[in-house]
């Protein structure tokens, strides 16, 4: 596979070392699974050579939804409130169509509290790239279930779940998401390249990344623990990334890698596993979803991508100017026009 | 109603009475009461009209109030001078309702005729009229409502051009519609030239006193001070009253903020999941820098207490008009009412107190919602502007506006690239000239010194997470001194023969109408002068302590059952609580001048008996 | 401390001092204290503990707050006389915190010996000595605070067997964690004893001051109160710091409201999706006649406010418990606030005033727990009971509960079949007997009468839908009414040296402890004599005004910014709005006795001057 | 097929007249099929032989929530607040485990502001029938799009929406409801079948029944006018429905008719058409949904049963006896149980 990365240590496309992408120090627990998380957004971020200041950070209540503060410090970021994060984002998004948009909520603030503005928020496709850092449970509550607590798990105090969990990535496939990949914390390599992907992506690119709370939901009997995912994860294929500025031949020779053009010209690959699998199949994609989980196994990989589709601010046929940098004269009509409304109401 | 039957026993009574259709709603009588209303106002008179309609889409009772006023009293005129009556449903009742010397002018078919011998009666068989024009079975339902205008012009002597002008400017571009009204009109005016003889007072008379006027709605009259405000986003949910504002707002800047060649869009205007997300866009809006509102209604309200909060404490500019009805809980929504002002004045758990912009009049609407942005940019805060279904919904005589450049779009402490210069650090809560209000970046802005995190947690003065209690209380502090600061800029209240006395008014709002004339009233009828303050803004500042202070008793009158305002007052100056008394009314039906100058007529009174 | 150093300079300071423990979260410092605050509890000496942890699961700072008070008084004393410091990250700042002639208990490797000469200081190896009892390096960390415990255990001369059984009953058939405890308590005790020379003045002595009490934080006790008065329905959110509440509740009703032999639960206990569905779901369950309730705190107010309304509106019991944390928004989730008051009581848009219960101690939180459901009931109306942090998850010394005999369980006014008899038409909202309150019937009732439909839009009697005005007002007054009916059912203030005076002091809930020990100080120390009343319920009544005018100054003592009670005493009692002054304490830390009592002279001292 | 139907006029097995399932006049608009559902709300609770005090209604805000007035007048109901009555219902069956819920939404109701209620009410599974009213607009509004207007229908003032449409039945089956079906206001006769198994089955019963708003969304271009869904409406199969207390035999000599047993032993048949389509495979249940809606058409039918999964209520397991009726001394422990919580706080 090609490598995208600069030299540790060395200045990326946009001129910055990774030092520049880091945020203040994490206060989560040791072997949060959020922290590995916050690892791979600065990687892939760096590697990627984004600016910063071309990012805006959101989230909304609980331990994944502090991470914003351990990444990408040159950002602007928004930590808002719980479960409704994604109507600020899109607030936002709106008002300033330069910015690229990267979310982090967690299961309790996503698929409990937020499932409304989830559901809203992928039909709108807004430009977002949203990462669910799943553990099955409210970490900062101090590990109640949340709603994508599987049947069956059981509380570190005893209690087992015994309704059906909300399966985030179906959800956003069903409504149209035009991104949708799950991984694993523990899985760097792959959450890399899927991160990458969404960079790449236009529109909402959602991962649901599995990552397990190290304090309340990492023992025996709980289906979202390292060891367990570990034991469980199953991957759909191997991904990859090509950036867009590394523009080198791959050769494919026998056949097993697919190739899947982004939004800037990157390129995401999907190799050796489920070559057959199709990830522009929506119909498919659920289906696979929904056998691997009723098979109890816990699939990663990218389920489903569909470029073509307008996102929000292009739906809304926005100015290329962002709305909160219009001048008073492009926001405020003239004097003749002031003159033909009036004349209508006398 | 005194004064009328005065001049009523001494002949005609001339551009001073009131007119109210009872119709079904569905009926299409909108319309019609529109074009009636125009006339009266392209007459020279000035008039003011009430739409007192069901929550349903149609087949139950409705009723629309046309008050003319040569004083320009716009507010509701108890009593029912002229009564028509087209819904079956209601006729016994609405027939009844017609003031003793007043004229009801009913479908034939109804056969109200005899009901009533102490009112002029006439009857018109609107319907056949109507059926007379078309044979479209829709449309003659539809144009009986221009029948009884056409009665109308005739009985009243309305001007037949402005009739004629007022139908084609309802049906723009619609030759056939304006065609088949006209028709009608003509059926119902001929019909009462035939058969009916005038008996009854009421007349009208061509006067100048609309001249440089308009006619207009709050929610339209705020839509267009938003469009000129500089919005460029707007979410929102439906609810009424308040969807005819964000749906004029969509309108106006479909039309005057689309680039004509490029045919791209200067604003955003997204309808919301619900209120919740609707303000939540706005947050995120106001935050990266655009000028952003919504409005909403009594539940939505409630709905917005978690974000309103958040807006409040991590200082990020935000307008919200609320449009009151009848709360709590759905109550009536097709009703109006000041019942929100606590509610909104204390929005979110904690200590919050937000600023409030209580306009009265399409003009203030059309200032405050221009206003309201300034204020938020500047204050970095929620601004909620109170209107209410009455003002908000119904059409109302108004000055016409300035265009603003007497207001510019003040955009607050903003830093850009340039401001931040060599900075390497910025600090984005730190009150750097003392006023709490702190210079803030916005998301875009590439200095390197530029971002920082926005949270509702506590923070420092450079937006870090922080648990210190002194960090907190330092914010909290400073955050109730930048409210406070704010009352000088907030628009102050108007007083009226302030100078001092034993009697004094307060109203706010769209009360303001009906307060006005009460004190004419009082003063005409019952020699009693007060002196009067009508709050535009909250929190209330020294102009308006000073005026409680001058009057031995002050009547607070509001349209909620709390006397909502009355105790915010107290709060403010507990020195002067003890001189207020609530004037109140509250049933959904706008309040009218003469039940507040009896309620102030008897508490008067009640203070002489029991030596208050 | 005064006080305290006049004893200290005489010698011991028996009982009467503070500890703090400043150590790392997550780092199990909390059984510890625990043990070490009921060892005390058990010697018989009055103790309190205040818990100051991060809104965060580990590694950052925390402490622990332990006050000893002869006295019993049990809100947070103002300085610390012991300071156990194990936190590295905070070390320098803790050390530095301790008073003068304190004593500083500190881990050796921290280095903090030569840091103050004004206090006494001992170091200790915590961590080493911990080594020395396992080998397992998780369980190191913890027992490092049983270490402490052992080191205090020696230094104030705490009942040894007292600590054993307060090891015993924190780890129930645990033996292995019992005994580990137990090694780690006797190295930090042993060490102590050879090691440290005891240089300062504090001391424990055995007491019987607490026989007859217990140790409960204010969580435990409400949820002990739901249990008994009678709780079916729970639903709730998880929500620093209510979650206990809840959590404590699930536990009890799992023990003892579960069906021994069939296992089926006399109760449902939901986590909602979120605080809107909570409530939802309370007002669903107290609609069918279950007695339902949730808790919550701030920001779940915030998105309890449109069911609120509703549950006003349609008359529906629901029982809210807010145990109040530092808002606006997030704010600071792990600390204490009473700043949600006006929210409350105003919750909703529109007109409504809830009622709302005031506990100060877990004796109340047992009884008003009871209480809400049965005036929640009775009156068919929310009921909103304000605790807060500190309350709720500090463990405080109580009375003995009664079993609660006493408390019958009212289920208010509800029509079963026999009730109904040969009734043809049950009207729902028909005030049968004047006092506001209706007669309801419960789905499941199977009399043809009983059915009617419920709404939150207006209606009439009969519980269908009306827009009539004349039912709108007398619906909402009813509603007034009923409320202002409750009022002498509602816990009445308690009342002490109320006769009257110069100087009068009002206080709420958790602010009480301070309050009271103000007080004394005041007339202790400065001979200031005050008469005390502290509001359990609100709307206010009778008494509470009597207690105002009786008194030419009233400070009203409460946690948050803004003078919440003082503006709703102000709203309520306008002609002694006047007399009242707030002494407000809002950083997030429980109010402490002396910043009452300094506030207090300061306005008195103020008044002299300026001659107010 | 069978006739379940009482002889008209006559009462049913409840002794009860069909007047006894009517509720108060309507104030719908004349032609609205909000009303036409009622009308088939009150055959089926009446042919059914429901005792109306055994039932309850609930309902949120706008012209669909208005009719639960309309129906069943004497059952208890609650017409709740909009988007929220999910909740409202749930603690009422929590409360009374012996009623049979019955709730009645609309689109907005339950797409826009409801979603997140909704989507958790069918994971919980409450002994629920759930009808959502779907017209597409929120008609008590005047006629906004909701969340379920399809991609290019247009309002009447002439805007087109963009966004995709909210699939409910997709969504209910997805969170594991155990009974998903569409139907049609205009089509009475399926409708009544397909109400009838809702009452027969045990959970959560959901089905989106298109119901035209005549006033706002009844015009050219709209995809949910009368005229387009009778045009579009395809059969998934021929719904009929055999009562418990008539368990006549049929004979479907052809084979073309599949049967599913219900909870209380009713049966409900699917005939003619599709016969092959198997509405207990949940994944064959979603891929013809999306299949259909992709192709335009707009199908009806039992998409989806299964009938073993506990409801909410057993889930608690909760006491036979309804907790609202519990006496005094089943919900306050003893003095003794007192005494020994005591002591562990002395
Ligand atoms: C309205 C509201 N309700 C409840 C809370 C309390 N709360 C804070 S975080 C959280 C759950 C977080 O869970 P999740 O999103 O899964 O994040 P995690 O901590 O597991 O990463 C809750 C319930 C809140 N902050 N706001
Ligand atoms: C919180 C809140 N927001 C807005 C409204 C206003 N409102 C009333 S009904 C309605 C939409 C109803 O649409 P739908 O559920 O599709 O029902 P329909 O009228 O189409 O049957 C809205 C937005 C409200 N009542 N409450
Ligand atoms: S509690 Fe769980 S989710 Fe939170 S920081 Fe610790 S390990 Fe991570
Ligand atoms: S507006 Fe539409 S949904 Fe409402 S009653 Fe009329 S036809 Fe039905
Ligand atoms: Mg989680
Ligand atoms: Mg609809």
């Amino acid at each position: 596979m090609a490598s995208d990365k600069p030299r540790p240590g060395a200045p990326n496309r946009a001129g910055l070392t990774i030092e520049a992408y880091k945020g203040r120090p994490s206060t989560l627990c040791n072997g949060c699974g959020h922290d590995a998380i916050s690892n791979q957004l600065v990687r892939a971020f760096y590697e990627y050579g984004i600016d910063p200041a071309e990012v805006v950070k959101f989230s909304g209540i609980g331990c994944s939804s502090k991470t914003p503060a351990y990444f990408l410090g040159r950002s602007f970021g928004f930590n808002t409130i719980h479960g409704r994060m994604p109507s600020v984002a899109t607030g936002a998004l709106v008002a300033n169509r330069r910015l690229k948009g990267l979310a982090v909520s967690g299961d309790g603030d996503t698929a409990s509290i937020g499932i409304g503005q989830f559901v809203h928020a992928m039909r709108r496709n807004i430009p977002l790239i949203y990462i669910l850092e799943n553990n099955g449970v409210y970490g900062l509550t101090k590990g109640q279930f949340s709603a994508t607590a599987d049947r069956g798990s059981r509380l570190k105090g005893g209690g087992a779940n015994e309704l059906p969990p909300v399966d985030c990535c179906a959800l956003a496939i069903e409504l149209g998401c035009g991104y949708v990949a799950r991984s694993f914390a523990g899985d760097p390599k792959q959450l890399s390249a899927l991160l990458k992907g969404a960079i790449g992506h236009r529109g909402t690119a959602f991962i649901d990344v599995l990552s397990p709370c190290v304090t309340f939901n990492n023992h025996e009997g709980s289906t979202k623990s390292y060891p367990y995912l570990k034991g469980a994860e199953e991957w759909l294929h191997d991904v990859g990334f090509i950036p867009y500025f590394e523009q080198i031949a791959v050769d494919y020779a026998d056949g097993t890698t697919r190739e899947i053009a982004l939004h800037d010209g990157s390129r995401l690959t999907l190799g050796k596993l489920e070559r057959e699998y199709d990830p522009t199949d929506r119909l498919g994609a659920l289906a696979k979803l929904r056998a691997s989980s009723e098979g109890g196994t816990f699939l990663t990989g990218l389920f489903y991508i569909h470029g073509g589709k307008p996102d929000f601010t292009e739906l809304l046929d926005l100015d290329d100017e962002p709305l909160s940098a219009l001048p008073p004269e492009r926001v405020r009509p003239s004097r003749g026009a002031f003159e033909r409304i009036l004349a209508r109401l006398r | 109603m005194e004064q009328t039957s005065n001049s009523r026993n001494t002949g005609s009574v001339i551009n001073d009475f009131s007119i109210q259709i009872a119709t079904v709603n569905g009926s299409g009588s909108q319309s019609a009461n529109a074009i009636l209303m125009r006339a009266i106002f392209r007459m020279g008179i000035p008039v003011s009209g009430k739409n007192i309609f069901p929550s349903n889409i149609s087949g139950l009772p409705t009723w629309y109030a046309i008050r003319v006023s040569e004083r320009g009293y716009a507010a509701r005129k108890a009593g029912i001078d002229i009564g028509v009556a087209l819904n079956p449903h209601s006729a016994r009742e609405d027939a009844l309702a017609v003031s003793p010397g007043g004229v009801l002018l009913a479908e034939s078919a109804l056969g109200l005729g005899k009901l009533r011998d102490d009112v002029h009666c006439y009857e018109v068989p609107f319907s056949r009229l109507a059926e007379e024009v078309t044979d479209n079975f829709r449309l003659r339902r539809l144009l009986a409502n221009m029948v009884y205008v056409g009665a109308l012009t005739r009985l009243l002597s309305i001007d037949p051009a402005e009739v004629d002008a007022a139908i084609r400017r309802q049906f723009p571009d619609k030759a056939g519609a304006v065609e088949l009204n006209l028709r009608a009109l003509e059926a119902g005016r001929s019909h009462a030239e035939r058969h009916l003889e005038k008996t009854d007072p009421f007349r009208l008379e061509p006067r100048t006193l609309t001249r440089g006027r308009i006619l207009i709605d709050g929610n339209g009259a705020a839509a267009l001070g938003a469009m000129f405000g500089g919005c460029t986003v707007a979410s929102w949910y439906p609810i009424t009253p308040s969807t005819s504002l964000m749906e004029q707002l969509q309108g106006f800047m479909r039309e005057f903020r689309t680039d004509p060649r490029t045919l791209k869009a200067s604003f955003a205007i997204i309808q919301a999941e619900d209120e919740l997300a609707a303000l939540g866009m706005v947050v995120g809006a106001g935050w990266a820098g655009a000028r952003a509102m919504t409005a909403t209604s009594g539940p939505g309200i409630s709905l917005m207490a978690e974000f309103s909060g958040l807006a409040y404490f991590a200082e990020i500019p935000a307008v919200v008009w609320d449009v009151q009805r009848l709360g709590p809980s759905t109550g009536l929504p097709t009703r109006t009412s000041q019942g929100d002002l606590l509610s909104c004045y204390f929005l979110s758990h904690g200590d919050t107190r937000h600023i409030l912009l209580l306009p009265a009049t399409p003009g203030e609407c059309f200032d405050f919602a221009q206003q309201a942005f300034n204020l938020a940019e500047r204050f970095q805060t929620p601004v909620i502007c109170m209107s209410d279904l009455d003002l908000g919904m119904n059409d109302w005589v108004a000055e016409e506006f300035p265009y603003p450049d007497h207001i510019p779009l003040d955009r607050g402490k903003v830093l850009r690239e340039p401001d931040l210069g060599a900075m390497a650090d910025f600090a984005r809560y730190l009150d750097t000239d003392g006023d709490g209000v702190c210079p803030r970046t916005l998301p875009g802005n590439r200095h390197p010194a530029a971002p920082y995190f926005t949270r509702g947690s506590g923070h420092n003065p450079k937006a870090e997470y922080s648990e210190r209690p002194g960090d907190y209380a330092r914010l909290m502090e400073r955050l109730a001194r930048k409210i406070r600061g704010a009352v000088p800029s907030l628009p102050p209240p108007v007083i009226a023969d302030g100078a001092g006395g034993p009697v004094g008014i307060v109203a706010w709002g769209s009360t303001h109408a009906a307060a006005q004339e009460a004190r004419d009233r009082l003063r005409e009828e019952h020699g009693l002068e007060t002196g009067y303050l009508r709050l535009r803004s909250l929190p209330p500042g020294e102009d308006t302590v000073r005026f409680l202070e001058r009057h031995e008793r002050v009547y607070v009158v509001e349209q909620n059952r709390d006397g909502q305002m009355r105790a915010i007052l107290q709060i403010e100056f507990p020195a002067a609580a003890a001189r207020l008394r609530s004037v109140l009314h509250c049933d959904g039906i706008p309040v009218d001048a003469g039940s507040i100058a009896g309620s102030i007529l008897e508490w008067e009174r009640k203070g002489e008996d029991h030596g208050e």
